[in-house]
């Protein structure tokens, strides 16, 4: 598989994302990847599928060309079934109407945590970033996507600070802390799908994209990371996904 | 300072609502009488979110006015945080999120005070601000919820947080401490001399915001008649009797946006990020002297954002009801 | 004082109820005698007064002639400055936004508690009335003012069940139970205005109404009331109290 | 039954939540189809209060399927708890206040069969019943709350309420049970075909009684498009994907009152509130006979009520916006 890619790496990622999402489902997505992801789905393959945003926003139909840059603006709005106050639209997450949370990431590791809090130690960080928003609500209280690039620094073994909980610690760790809902259930990345052991919880590659070695993926985790000797792959992105994503945001915004 | 975010215990807050003045009254007033209701120390609670719906004037009388060591909180925290650290009229912001937005990348002015240690930023979940204001706003000391366990963010909030058990499942929660904040500044579409606000759009946590505070200034685009929010009360979101002051401000939330009147605006947001990437210190000084400390008037301000940007700004703004 | 009163005993009640009612405060009032002396405080003296109606009215401006029925029902929103669901009306009580609560009232005793849940034994009850409705909850959270007819078979030593608190066994009981805000204030009857003594929250005479005599009281209490032998004598109702009264209930409904 | 008024768990709440088809669907349906939903013995939340929007055409359709068992909650009961006593269909009700009206003085339907112990009437006060559906809808397994302490209400309850304590101000608070209906019975003045509905004037308890209930069944005034719900979002009151039914039923509250639309059958009221005061058996039996069992259909029902009723009503009700 050496041929030229007609995608780009965000693309791919957007493609890869939206397939898992299923009809009839309620999606509470980020903006970026997961948003594009979403229409993507809805567009494709799943016309029943719900959007929220944190904003408080209910089954939004994004305008092509008019994506919103935050989920707490108007253009967020577009054609909303619903909006809600910022706390109800996330309390819909603790009652459990959520099916999948979908959002980008900062800082992943082996459990599935989450950083987007502290680079280096909390008390005197090297880097201090922006922080939860809704990514604790969201990743304690459903079913997680995460859509992120695969590099190494991204990929730790032990994140420097879990924002966003994800499996804590590996086996029963996160229901014996409380979390007793939801848990994270896909990592897509630019080069796999990647998914989690039913009783470790450690991450593991479910699929390979096209053209991607294991080798590569191993090169580019910061841990080690089991992968199947007889991998699945993924179908590369058809012209149709391509078609709705350039539709959608024709100027690349988010997939350049 | 730390006293003033942990909870109010019940009476003492009872206290403070009796002797706020809830009768029906007129309480229109200037930007400047308005900011005279804030202390220094305060616990201020900003409405709105990220860069929709701030209460910009009022951040900006509150800068002008020399304010110190105010504790803010906020849903999320965008620019007027950084203006609030760089002006030196906080040094304590209470929120879930804090950089000027996605788009441009993390705040430079938020990450020199705070890896620095000359500002805290104390991180708690989305929702948990908002159940913390929920709590406040429905007289209770706490409020049970799922999320913010197992994390390092309650972690990191060490005794502001509890676990507690349901008494009727034995399930294990996690208790949020009520926020009653000192003060709250709301910008809305509309209110009336009285302080009754009507909403479109995006509310965010404004509603529990006004409740739980122990006072309200309020900001709107327009002032109108008791008699037009009479003929729609299931319109009104926020009720007179927790409004301290009301004052008319076109534009109250430039350069953010007031949803149905005018979206952000992006190229004065642009400059800003572009200005403090390169010195954080210097870019969000100089940007307070250009738009906060210079100009004469709130139209002054507006002049500087110039005519085109008004313009255009409120030709995106309305078009949400173009459909 | 024989002369021929120009009022009946219900207006007597409105007018006595509604000068207890001061301008600027925030008042939760029953429909009936509440209502009618709140809007005549509001016409006469108290022109800031705010009424709050259980089914989540804030500020009604009652229109002459069309009184409500319930405090749930669309007449109740007549010129009101905001429509709340039901719960956060109540909340107001909780929070601390509310001065007064007002109501009517079945059966009251000593302390202040009023039933209007059962008449004898609430295991097998005479008669079973039909609740608390928003009662238990203003006179747990607010100052009361109560307006009700001054009759033996009303005022007992003892009510069957304590459907609203008052100060349940006196002296500290209603703090000790939890209550820690809030309490009985006045009692308003067609004979007397009623308030409680500070230690022992005994119910006691404050004043008489025109013509009442302190026997008349005790004859019609069923329990020992303490009456000051110089006991306080209100005015009674001007001409433009009781045209107020009557313009706005013209068709006598609350004031018959 | 017991068992079904105190706490789901919430991983059994979540379970229920899951199972349901929440995709954007239509779902419109006859009110006997919508009236299959209900099972017997079902938890069955009636939206509205006393004598406003009431769901009145979904209990006629329960009445006449002959639903056994249910138990009714409901902020305040009205003569549609009358008349779900005396068809048998529940004999456990949960409320605040249980009469058709306070100018109709003590309802003798419900006198008779409460005490005679033929149904049981579980009293709560207002707020509490309306904070037991607003901890449902978040799912949290019960709300702290400061009244129904101190008083027989509670303690009435025995172990239905608990005491609980702040573990940040100490304070005693009664700590109040999520109640999760089966089942939500709403009537609104809008909604389109997917079941999001927009409501006017007073909202009671709708919402809250929505986001907990297992599943809804929304009639409505009339059913308007998509797009126009679309064109108004921040007008949206329940999100459709908590609704499982929707049926278009005008004067679906008739003889009670729907905001704007129609305000109460008052002639009706009162010619019910006579027939059962002077028997309350046979005249709750009769009223049932002549308005719910022998009307071949909704029409045939309103035809009962009479098109002068009908119009006066209306007149009645539309004249809240001649302002």
């Amino acid at each position: 598989m050496t041929e030229r890619k007609n995608y780009t790496a965000s693309e791919l990622l957007a493609v890869m994302s939206g397939r898992i999402l299923e009809d009839g489902q309620i999606v509470f997505a980020g903006v970026g990847i997961p948003l594009l992801a979403a229409t993507l789905a809805q567009r494709v393959h799943a016309p029943g599928l719900t959007i929220l945003f944190e904003g408080g926003v209910v089954g939004p139909f994004v305008v092509p060309g008019e994506l919103p840059p935050s989920t707490n603006e108007q253009r967020c709005t577009r054609r909303a079934n619903m909006v809600l106050p910022i706390t109800d639209v996330l309390l819909l997450l603790q009652r459990g109407y959520v099916d999948v949370g979908f959002m980008g990431g900062a800082q992943i590791d082996r459990y599935g945590n989450l950083n987007s809090s502290f680079i280096g130690n909390p008390e005197k960080p090297a880097i201090r970033l922006p922080g939860t928003g809704g990514g604790n609500d969201i990743s304690s209280l459903t079913q997680m996507i995460v859509a992120m690039k695969h590099e190494k620094r991204r990929f730790v073994d032990a994140v420097d600070f879990i924002t966003s909980p994800g499996f804590i610690k590996g086996g029963t760790s996160r229901a014996d802390s409380g979390l007793i809902a939801g848990g994270m259930y896909r990592v897509v990345t630019d080069l796999a799908i990647l998914g989690f052991d039913a009783e470790t919880k450690e991450m593991q590659v479910i699929a390979l994209h096209p053209g991607v070695e294991a080798e590569e993926v191993k090169d580019n985790t910061g841990f080690d990371i089991a992968i199947p000797d007889h991998v699945a792959r993924t179908e590369p992105p058809q012209e149709n996904e391509l078609a709705v994503l350039r539709d959608v945001d024709p100027d690349r915004l988010y997939t350049a | 300072m730390a006293d003033r975010t942990i909870v109010t215990p019940h009476l003492e807050l009872r206290r403070r609502t009796a002797e706020r003045d809830r009768g029906l009254r007129e309480k229109v007033m200037s930007l400047e009488e308005a900011a005279s209701f804030v202390s220094d120390g305060d616990h201020v609670a900003v409405g709105g979110c990220t860069i929709s719906r701030t209460p910009t004037a009022l951040i900006w009388a509150l800068v002008r006015a020399k304010k110190k060591n105010l504790v803010i909180s906020r849903s999320i925290t965008s620019s007027e945080g950084d203006v609030l650290l760089g002006s030196g009229v906080s040094k304590h912001v209470i929120t879930s999120w804090f950089s000027q937005g996605i788009v441009w990348g993390v705040s430079k002015v938020m990450r020199h005070y705070t890896e620095s240690r000359k500002a805290r930023f104390d991180e708690w979940s989305h929702m948990a601000i908002g159940l913390r204001y929920r709590a406040g706003g429905m007289g209770i000391p706490y409020m049970p919820v799922r999320s913010m366990i197992g994390s390092d963010v309650n972690a990191l909030r060490g005794d502001e947080v509890k676990e507690v058990t349901c008494p009727f499942t034995g399930e294990r929660l996690m208790a949020l401490p009520a926020l009653n904040p000192d003060i709250a500044l709301i910008h809305v579409q509309r209110a009336d001399a009285y302080g009754n606000a009507q909403l479109d759009g995006l509310q965010f946590m404004d509603i529990d915001i006004a409740m739980a505070a122990n006072r309200v200034i309020l900001t709107t685009e327009r002032i109108v008649s008791n008699d037009q929010i009479r003929r729609a009360p299931d319109q009104t979101r926020i009720p007179f009797f927790t409004v301290d002051a009301v004052v008319e401000v076109p534009y109250g939330s430039a350069p953010h946006e007031c949803y149905g009147l005018y979206e952000p605006f992006f190229d004065h947001m642009d400059a800003l990020a572009a200005q403090t990437k390169a010195d954080p210190e210097k870019g969000i000084k100089k940007y307070l002297d250009d738009f906060y400390y210079e100009p004469s008037s709130w139209s002054d301000y507006l002049d500087r954002l110039g005519a085109e940007a008004l313009i255009d700004a409120s030709r995106r703004g309305r078009s949400i009801y173009n459909d």
